[in-house]
């Protein structure tokens, strides 16, 4: 493949439709359960490919688009299809297209219509690739809210007990941030388009739209309602810990490990660049409420008794970290966010997965029910605790090149944020030890399965462990991919 | 009355005539499914007959416009009826209607209502408005089996009786105050100075009653639900899309003619508005039944496409039609839906009753769901552009609390919309199974579908048709 | 004189008009509303009317009301059904007096602003031919769609009046 | 000059009322229909008079055509109430609540 | 060399990740073998970088771990004088431990972990040991505390182990979070992590910052240290399997707080604020934790209290301006802690599995030779006069000494009064193991040879550890402090004030003896029921922090939970929910199906129309 053929090939728009194909060919054969597993994860290995293909073969670190599309859609206002990749949309899709992977390998022995199921996921694919990809307004906003129907259906439908509550708060809460941000992007292109009698929605034209103050807060803020409720900052984050305690494991996957970065992504790649004065004034009111989700979530994760919701908590943890490293507003704390994005996004979601295989085999997620895994299931634990310690940020393991970039970030410009922070590394400790404790050590609560792992369940966790140690160990290449972008987005963002 | 007149009027002629045929036809044969698709081809003939056929006039009889819009109208208006003959297929089956008035009365419903949308003065408006009234309250209480059915009738006669009484003051005050009732020279005689004159008022009053009673405005809207839950499935269809559609765009030119002393009409209709949104918005909220739940949404909507109304000019009245036509689909296709479902001495409208249906019947069921989706206004399906339309209308004219109400309440709406599908699709199976669908209705909910999921990814074509079709 | 006459005869309409609606049985109802319309026809006919008084006289006096005396006999309908079972009237009918006053004060206060209502109504004769000729000329096709609006009325008048058929059992079971 | 044209205004807006109070008040169902034929009937008294008034014939003609909507109305009315007192017994509109909420 | 110098901590973890993932595989004395092999190899591979360590020492960066902005983390190793004589002691420790190991599970079913961990634990105590930044050396810190979490909670059916581990990750990372603010502060100002970088700008900071930075790095130290007032975990510790005892929380880890002050000490040193507080932190910790060894009934939990104990002192001497005195008592207490904690694990398995010294008695007769080699190490302990506790505690107490002012003469007073204690208790634990007859039921188990052997190489380096750094006053050269190039740290005091303290010394360790043999010669259960549990329990500590900290945590953390999160944002949303449904049945309950009601409607509708019209009109 030379260098023309992959600007001229709409290798985005492959990479964002290939999923909904493998939805529309699952639907049809959705009589046979085995051809739409192979379908699913066919589709799913297929945009990993791609993706894969794209990352090793563009010149990643060079700052601008590696591949930019642009066609026009609805004239009738302005609107276009404009998809575009830089390094962090490259490295969050490289993430989706791996997690899917796993969400289907993890739903392989999905029984309650499994078509459906698979069908559904994909299309969570195309959604998540495309908000990652979208440069146009409202493109972005139309897959922003395509997340929502699948995301909605896997929770409702294949989730737990309480999984009607769970999805239409999931729904009502995201919807509520998403709609804010409707009514502001209507605004803003109304603005634009009386400033320079060109009407549209392309973000970089939106950029040069001249705001007073009030509007560009204003505005600032209808994003920002919709990106926080999704990331979830405190305290827009209920519905997070009901929507993954209900959602089956590969909802809890993509929800945790994709649906997330989402909101940050469209922080860093929409609501700062396009009002960065009002982003500027936020910064305290943003580092204040990622810290006190920080040890909010933590201390609360602490008390669960549910092993999802506390790595469900875990997550808003988390996340409060990578908010708090945007904040900061420099290279290197903006670095550590992404990075903590990733391997946020491969810790958590490796969690779940084995969450799953735990509730497989013991029927239970209350810790009181469980204990002594190790025993029956030495293998499973060993890669639980793996994960668990990468989770709270044991250097050498996936989080904490981020934690630590991050807080390296924040110290510098605002150092007293930096130290509270670091108070956070400590309570993710309690919980996860707590979460170790009940679940694999101590007297041994008898599975009903005493089997260890299967070999599927090696094709997962295997790529899923060495990920992490190797964004633990050597995260360079990918910092190396997101430098250029970040730098253009901390001045302002691309043209 | 001449040659040319009768051409200019041909879609109506086909109707209406071929109403009266298939009447008098369906007295000597009755074969109920044939008389029916009789029926929609001659809906379609009639269509094609708008969409292609150009006029020799541009009025008629100073009463009927021939314009685009007018002919857009009759288009949409006709495709609707001829959609709910297909649909009722298997329903007229099941509930013994006679096929020869059934399917007559619908096509000179759609005369009615084209009519109605292409009037061009009062007398048009009030005839062409009374014309598919009447035949409505017939069909309400067609389905005789059913209690409901009749009272159901029985409250829509009454009130659309009043309405009658109301339109027709309303037309009397302002033929009153400036001597005709063409509405070039009836709403200019309206304005004084800018606005308009307190008689002119007063007949905005009534006649603001009576639209706020056929389009079911906030607090004209009561009699809804209890006349969509009691009308056979189909004719609430037709309510809810057509017959609201059609007053509306017959309303639209009306209110662009009054200009810009619509000033106080506005200011009214702006209440009215918030009213029908937030008043249709939660009466939904608590509903378990689906018919009456989509009643109160149709309310709801019309309050959306109030705004676009009152906003009117070229950006109100693109999202207006565009608004129409994607709520028509998606209404029409729930609807459709519930006619799908009905069995032969009740229809399936209860929430408790239609428990874990998804899987049983997944194609009908889905469809449900992506034409609530669509009515939620969530992309991709066309509501969104539909709302999107809205906001941006109301936006752009500086209605901010407009806007912001709409979203507030389609935010709230969201909550009935989702019930019918976790009902759908994340309970567990109730006892109940349905017979499966016939063709027909396949084919009509399948291009519903096909259509709002079009119009939500690739609605360029239908806006600039809109656009095109404005007067 | 025609003056006088206008006040006789608005006043003889609406205290018709008035006892029809208070009355409890529907047959004096209908026969002080048949008083009314009479009323109500002259008063056509002095404003220049004289065919549209005929009508009322024909139509209204005569074929609706008729109508409804005979459905009120078929029906056998006993005279104050709503008394019987609930309670006096008047305690119910106090409110919507007072809404309907308010409303009755709003619309005149609104109409007798506007400047064209101190003109007078002219002497002015519309002859039948005037009439017939503005019928059947310009309006010929209202008179075209209200005579299908007859028709469809008949119709469904019958359709819905019927007595029910012994229905046949819809092909097959639902459930 | 008979009257001056409020006054027509006035007595027909006072019949529509009395139409209206009729609608509103009354629970038989044929005295509803009684009052919406009073209200039509106001309607037609001011049309008359506009008609009058501005010495045109369209007034006129519309009272015709609303005579005609109404005796068409008032057929289809009349055979529902047989139609309801067949299946409810009763012509007291209180008995049709049946559907609600 | 470098490549030798590479090898030093790769090949424990290569060792360590063949046992972790395909431990449980292989033929099961291959794991151990692997395992100790490793370290073996390891030790050899520092043996062959030795010469390469004087001066500036070898340097190698094997990878960029980090890079961002101006932020750059290498994985660089630096062998300098300090880190070869640590890595030297360190391999050659966990050599021998290992070799113990071997034999003292041998019969586990879980060995695999077991080495695994152990050789992981090798690798990041050696991470630490050669990293050549901070961050590198955090890692190395992190992932000790992780071994150690995983060792004590070997057994992790018994909750209390895991429990244990836990809380040892948990006090630890306390300090961690003081090490982590340290290091972000350095980055902060000096751009820059390397540690050589950061020491030779040590001198331009401001005081304030510099001692801040210093008393954030003692805390860090503290905790990995188990120092006042984070000591609380290195007791329970002792949960774990006795080779971990003896190579973490005896010889190697529990030290590292004290390299990384050494490793700093030209920051730390510059503030004299902070080094008074090292050295108050060292000597009340050396007391504190001898007066809780004094009451102790489990064998290792005395021992653990002795560690502590000991690292107070190498606290005290980095304190007191002596690195070489800390990295003397350092490695001296390597030796014979390392040499204490395995033959306290032969008594264990000679007495049956019993751990409480109460129930044992007389163990001089079931082994003579673990009797000769605990005694040494206990000797060396007590600081019998030469051996090599000795010299290193002697050379830090008259370090203090020769400081002379009153802040140190207290100092002084307080680790003399120590060293009497420790004396006391050494001379309690051995008449408690050995004099009169066997306590308890349980009959001996078999000792594995594999277990004895590691001992007198122990023993040995323990007794004549005093050689490394022998005073000019026996006619030695001071070796250590020549190496570690800190000629400075050579004491500048008058011959007689030297015999005196020597003096002082004997005195203080016969004084113990003395009243030891006394008191515990015969066995019975004497102490006083207040004071006994008030040392027992470590002065209360646990209950102290349970009370301070752990349930008003618990407390705020159900509070965040159910007020919070369930009471107020919930709460909110489903109220703002079920406000909405509320109203959405009183608009519903408008219709109430009756045709008037809704007739109604219309003219309230028309009043309002009409009235707002008027008032228009009006206007």
């Amino acid at each position: 493949m030379t260098a023309e053929t992959s600007i001229t090939f709409p290798w985005l728009s492959l990479l964002l439709w290939l999923p909904l194909l493998g939805t529309l060919l699952c639907l049809l054969w959705r009589k046979s359960a085995a051809a739409c597993r192979y379908l699913a994860l066919g589709t799913t290995l297929l945009v990993l490919l791609v993706s894969v293909g794209l990352a090793v073969s563009l010149e990643t670190g060079a700052g601008g688009w590696l591949l930019f599309e642009d066609y026009r859609w609805i004239d009738a206002y302005g609107i276009r299809y404009t998809l575009g990749m830089d390094g962090i949309s490259l490295l969050l899709i490289l993430l989706t297209a791996f997690l899917q992977v796993i969400a289907v390998l993890i739903s392989w022995d999905m029984r309650k219509h499994p078509a459906l199921f698979f069908a559904l996921v994909l299309v969570l694919e195309t959604g998540i690739i495309g908000v990652f990809l979208a440069l146009d307004l409202v493109l972005f906003y139309l897959f922003w809210e395509l997340m929502l129907i699948p995301m909605f259906f896997l929770i409702g439908v294949w989730g737990h007990e309480r999984r009607v509550y769970a999805a239409v708060k999931f729904f009502l809460f995201t919807l509520s941030g998403s709609l804010l941000l409707l009514l502001a992007i209507i605004s803003l292109y109304l603005l634009h388009g009386e400033q320079t009698g060109v009407y549209t929605f392309a973000l970089a034209a939106l950029k040069q739209t001249e705001l007073n103050f009030t509007q560009e807060m204003i505005f600032y803020l209808c994003f920002m309602a919709a990106f926080v409720v999704k990331v979830p900052l405190f305290p827009f984050h209920t519905w997070l810990p009901d929507a993954h305690t209900e959602a089956p494991a590969a909802g809890s996957v993509d929800l945790a490990g994709l649906l997330l970065k989402t909101g940050v992504y469209g922080m860093i790649r929409f609501a700062f660049p396009l009002f960065p004065l009002a982003a500027e004034k936020s910064l305290p009111v943003l580092a204040a409420l990622a810290l006190i989700g920080l040890f909010y979530a933590a201390w609360i994760a602490y008390l669960q008794f549910d092993i999802k919701r506390i790595v469900a908590y875990s997550s808003v943890s988390h996340l409060g970290f990578v908010i708090l490293g945007l904040a900061a507003w420099n290279q290197t704390a903006w670095e550590g966010s992404v990075l903590l994005m990733i391997s946020h996004g491969v810790t958590t979601g490796a969690l779940f997965v084995m969450i799953a295989m735990i509730r497989q085999r013991t029927a239970t997620r209350e810790v009181d029910k469980l204990g002594g895994l190790w025993q029956s299931q030495p293998n499973l634990s060993a890669f639980f605790l793996l994960f668990c310690f990468a989770s709270l940020g044991l250097p050498g393991l996936a989080n904490f090149a981020g934690e630590i970039l991050i807080l390296i970030g924040v110290f510098s410009s605002q150092p007293l944020w930096g130290a509270i922070a670091v108070g956070g590394i400590l309570f993710a400790a309690a919980y996860m030890l707590r979460l170790l404790q009940e679940v694999i050590w101590g007297p041994c609560c008898e599975p009903f399965d005493k089997s260890d792992l299967c070999r599927r369940e090696w094709l997962i966790l295997i790529p899923l462990a060495l990920l992490v140690i190797w964004l633990g160990c050597y995260p360079q290449p990918a910092l190396d991919v997101m430098r250029a972008p970040i730098q253009l987005l901390l001045q302002g963002g691309m043209p | 009355m001449n040659l040319l007149e009768l051409q200019s009027l041909l879609p109506q002629l086909i109707l209406a005539l071929g109403a009266t045929a298939v009447l008098m036809g369906g007295a000597w044969l009755e074969n109920r499914r044939f008389w029916l698709l009789c029926g929609m081809l001659l809906a379609l003939v009639a269509a094609l007959c708008a969409a292609l056929y150009e006029p020799p006039l541009l009025e008629v009889a100073g009463m009927y416009s021939t314009s685009l819009y007018a002919r857009f109208c009759t288009v949409v208006w006709s495709l609707t009826i001829a959609a709910t003959l297909l649909i009722s297929c298997r329903y007229a089956d099941l509930h013994c209607f006679g096929g020869g008035e059934y399917a007559a009365l619908l096509l000179f419903a759609a005369a009615g209502m084209s009519l109605l949308s292409a009037a061009s003065s009062f007398v048009g408006l009030f005839i062409g408005l009374e014309a598919f009234t009447l035949v409505l309250y017939i069909l309400i209480a067609f389905n005789r089996t059913d209690n409901r059915g009749a009272e159901a009738g029985l409250k829509y006669l009454v009130f659309g009786a009043v309405a009658t009484g109301f339109l027709a003051f309303g037309i009397a005050l302002i033929y009153t105050a400036t001597g005709s009732f063409h509405f070039a020279e009836a709403l200019a005689g309206l304005q004084l100075d800018g606005g308009l004159r307190p008689l002119g008022l007063a007949g905005w009053a009534m006649l603001l009653v009576a639209i706020g009673f056929k389009i079911s405005l906030v607090p004209f809207h009561l009699w809804t639900p209890d006349v969509y839950q009691g009308a056979p499935a189909p004719i609430s269809g037709v309510m809810a899309t057509a017959a609201k559609g059609a007053v509306l765009t017959a309303f639209l030119p009306l209110l662009a003619g009054l200009g810009d002393a619509a000033g106080e009409i506005k200011s009214v209709l702006w209440l009215l508005a918030i009213l029908t949104m937030l008043g249709g918005t939660f009466a939904a909220l608590p509903q378990t039944n689906l018919k009456r739940m989509l009643a109160y949404s149709s309310v709801a909507h019309m309050g959306y496409m109030l705004v676009a109304l009152l906003i009117g000019g070229e950006v109100g009245g693109q999202a207006l039609l565009f608004y129409l036509v994607v709520y028509s689909l998606a209404t029409f296709g729930a609807f459709g839906v519930i006619t799908s479902w009905a069995l032969a001495d009740e229809e399936i409208q209860e929430y408790a009753e239609i428990r874990g249906l998804g899987y049983l019947h997944p194609r009908r069921s889905s469809a449900l769901a992506a034409f609530l989706f669509s009515l939620a206004g969530i992309p991709p399906l066309a509501g969104f552009f539909g709302k999107f339309g809205i906001f941006h209308a109301a936006l752009r004219s500086g209605y901010t609390e407009l806007a912001v109400i709409g979203v507030l309440t389609s935010l709230i709406s969201l909550y009935y919309y989702l019930r019918p599908i976790i009902v759908l699709f994340m309970q567990d199976r109730s006892a109940y199974q349905l017979r499966s669908g016939c063709r027909e209705e396949f084919i009509l909910l399948g291009s519903c579908f096909a259509a709002i999921l079009l119009f939500g990814v690739y609605p360029g074509p239908l806006l600039e048709l809109v656009a095109l079709v404005l007067p | 004189m025609a003056t006088w006459m206008f006040y006789i005869l608005g006043a003889i309409t609406v205290v018709a008009t008035l006892l029809a609606i208070t009355q409890r049985n529907p047959v004096h109802a209908v026969i002080y509303l048949v008083n009314s319309f009479f009323a109500l026809a002259l008063l056509f006919f002095l404003l220049g009317a004289p065919l549209v008084a005929a009508w009322e006289v024909i139509i209204y006096a005569g074929a609706i009301m008729v109508l409804f005396l005979f459905i009120i006999m078929m029906l056998e309908i006993a005279p104050g059904v709503e008394a019987d079972r609930y309670g006096p009237n008047w305690l119910q009918w106090l409110p919507i007096l007072l809404l309907a006053a308010a409303l009755g004060i709003c619309t005149l206060l609104l109409t007798g602003l506007d400047p064209v209502g101190s003109n007078g109504v002219p002497h002015w004769y519309a002859s039948p031919r005037d009439f017939g000729y503005a019928l059947f000329k310009e309006y010929a096709l209202a008179i075209e769609v209200v005579s299908f609006q007859l028709l469809f009325a008949a119709v469904g008048a019958f359709y819905v009046g019927r007595p029910e058929r012994k229905s046949k059992s819809p092909a097959g079971g639902d459930r | 000059m008979i009257v001056p044209l409020e006054h027509v205004l006035i007595l027909s807006t006072i019949l529509f009322l009395l139409g209206l109070v009729c609608v509103l008040v009354r629970r038989n169902l044929i005295m509803i229909l009684i009052g919406i034929e009073i209200m039509l009937n106001a309607v037609g008294l001011l049309l008359v008079g506009a008609s009058a008034f501005w010495q045109q014939i369209d007034g006129q003609v519309m009272v015709i055509f609303l005579m005609a909507m109404t005796s068409a109305e008032v057929s289809i009315s009349l055979a529902m109430v047989v139609y309801l007192n067949r299946r409810k017994g009763t012509v007291d509109v209180r008995a049709f609540d049946e559907m609600r909420g | 060399m470098t490549l030798l110098l590479a090898l030093i901590p790769i090949l424990p973890l290569f060792g360590g990740l063949v046992n972790a993932c395909f431990g449980s595989r292989l033929p099961r004395p291959l794991s151990a073998l692997i395992a100790c092999g490793a370290v073996l190899g390891s030790f050899l591979a520092t043996l062959g970088c030795w010469p390469g360590a004087a001066g500036e020492g070898l340097k190698t960066t094997l990878f960029t771990w980090l890079q961002s902005g101006s932020f750059s983390a290498e994985v660089g190793l630096l062998f300098d004088p300090l880190a070869a004589i640590m890595a030297l002691m360190v391999t050659g420790v966990a050599s021998l431990i290992h070799l113990y190991a071997a034999g003292y599970m041998e019969d586990d079913s879980d060995q695999a972990r077991f080495f695994a961990l152990l050789n992981l634990f090798v690798f990041a105590m050696l991470t630490i040991v050669l990293a050549d930044n901070l961050l590198l050396m955090f890692l190395g810190w992190e992932g000790v505390g992780f071994c150690s979490y995983g060792l004590i909670g070997f057994w992790y059916r018994k909750t209390e182990n895991a429990v244990a581990g836990r809380k040892a990750f948990i006090v630890t990372r306390i300090g961690d979070l003081f090490f982590t603010v340290g290091l972000l502060w350095l980055f902060a100002r000096f751009g820059t992590i390397g540690i050589e970088a950061i020491n030779s700008r040590a001198a331009e900071l401001d005081p304030t910052t510099l001692t801040l930075i210093s008393l954030l790095l003692l805390g860090g130290a503290c905790g990995k240290s188990a120092q006042l007032p984070l000591m609380s975990w290195l007791p329970d510790a002792m949960a774990g399997p006795t080779p971990v005892s003896a190579l973490i929380h005896a010889a190697t880890m529990v030290t590292a707080g004290v390299y990384l002050l050494c490793r700093m000490f030209p920051l730390v040193s510059l503030s004299p604020l902070a080094m008074g507080v090292i050295a108050c932190v060292g000597v009340l910790t050396a007391f504190y934790a001898a007066t809780c060894a004094l009451a102790q009934r489990e064998i290792k939990r005395v021992l653990a209290y002795s560690t502590m104990s000991q690292v107070g002192y190498m606290f005290l001497a980095v304190g007191l301006d002596s690195v070489s005195a800390a990295m003397f008592h350092l490695l001296t207490h390597a030796f014979f802690k390392a040499l204490l904690f395995m033959g306290a694990g032969c008594l264990i398995q000679l007495a049956g599995h019993e751990n409480d010294i109460f129930q044992m008695g007389g163990m001089r007769r079931r082994s003579q030779t673990v009797f000769w080699l605990f005694l040494a190490g206990l000797l060396c302990l007590a600081g019998a006069p030469l051996t090599g506790g000795f010299f290193s505690k002697d050379l830090i107490l008259a370090t203090a000494f020769a400081k002379g002012d009153p802040f140190h003469l207290g100092i002084y007073g307080l680790g003399v009064l120590t060293a009497g204690i420790t004396s006391l208790y050494s001379f309690r634990l051995a008449y408690l193991l050995f004099a009169g007859d066997f306590r308890g039921e349980e009959l001996p188990h078999e000792l594995p040879k594999l277990m004895i052997w590691p001992l007198p190489l122990l023993a040995l380096l323990g007794l004549s550890g005093g050689l490394l750094n022998l005073p000019h006053l026996f006619g030695g050269r001071s070796w250590l402090s020549g190496w570690l190039e800190r000629e400075n740290d050579l004491l500048q005091i008058p011959l007689q004030s030297e015999y005196l303290l020597l003096g002082v010394a004997a005195a203080v360790f016969l004084l113990g003896w003395l009243v030891a043999h006394f008191r515990y010669r015969r066995f019975a259960e004497r102490e006083t029921e207040v004071c006994k549990q008030f040392f027992l329990t470590g002065w209360q500590c646990d209950a102290f922090f349970d009370r301070l900290l752990i349930r008003p945590f618990r407390k705020l953390c159900y509070f965040c939970w159910q007020g919070g999160d369930l009471g107020l944002i919930d709460g909110l949303v489903e109220g703002f929910a079920r406000a909405c449904l509320q109203w959405g049945h009183a608009i519903r309950f408008l219709a109430d199906g009756r045709i008037s009601r809704y007739l109604q409607g219309f003219a309230w509708g028309l009043l309002l129309i009409v009235g707002w019209f008027l008032l228009q009109a009006v206007r």
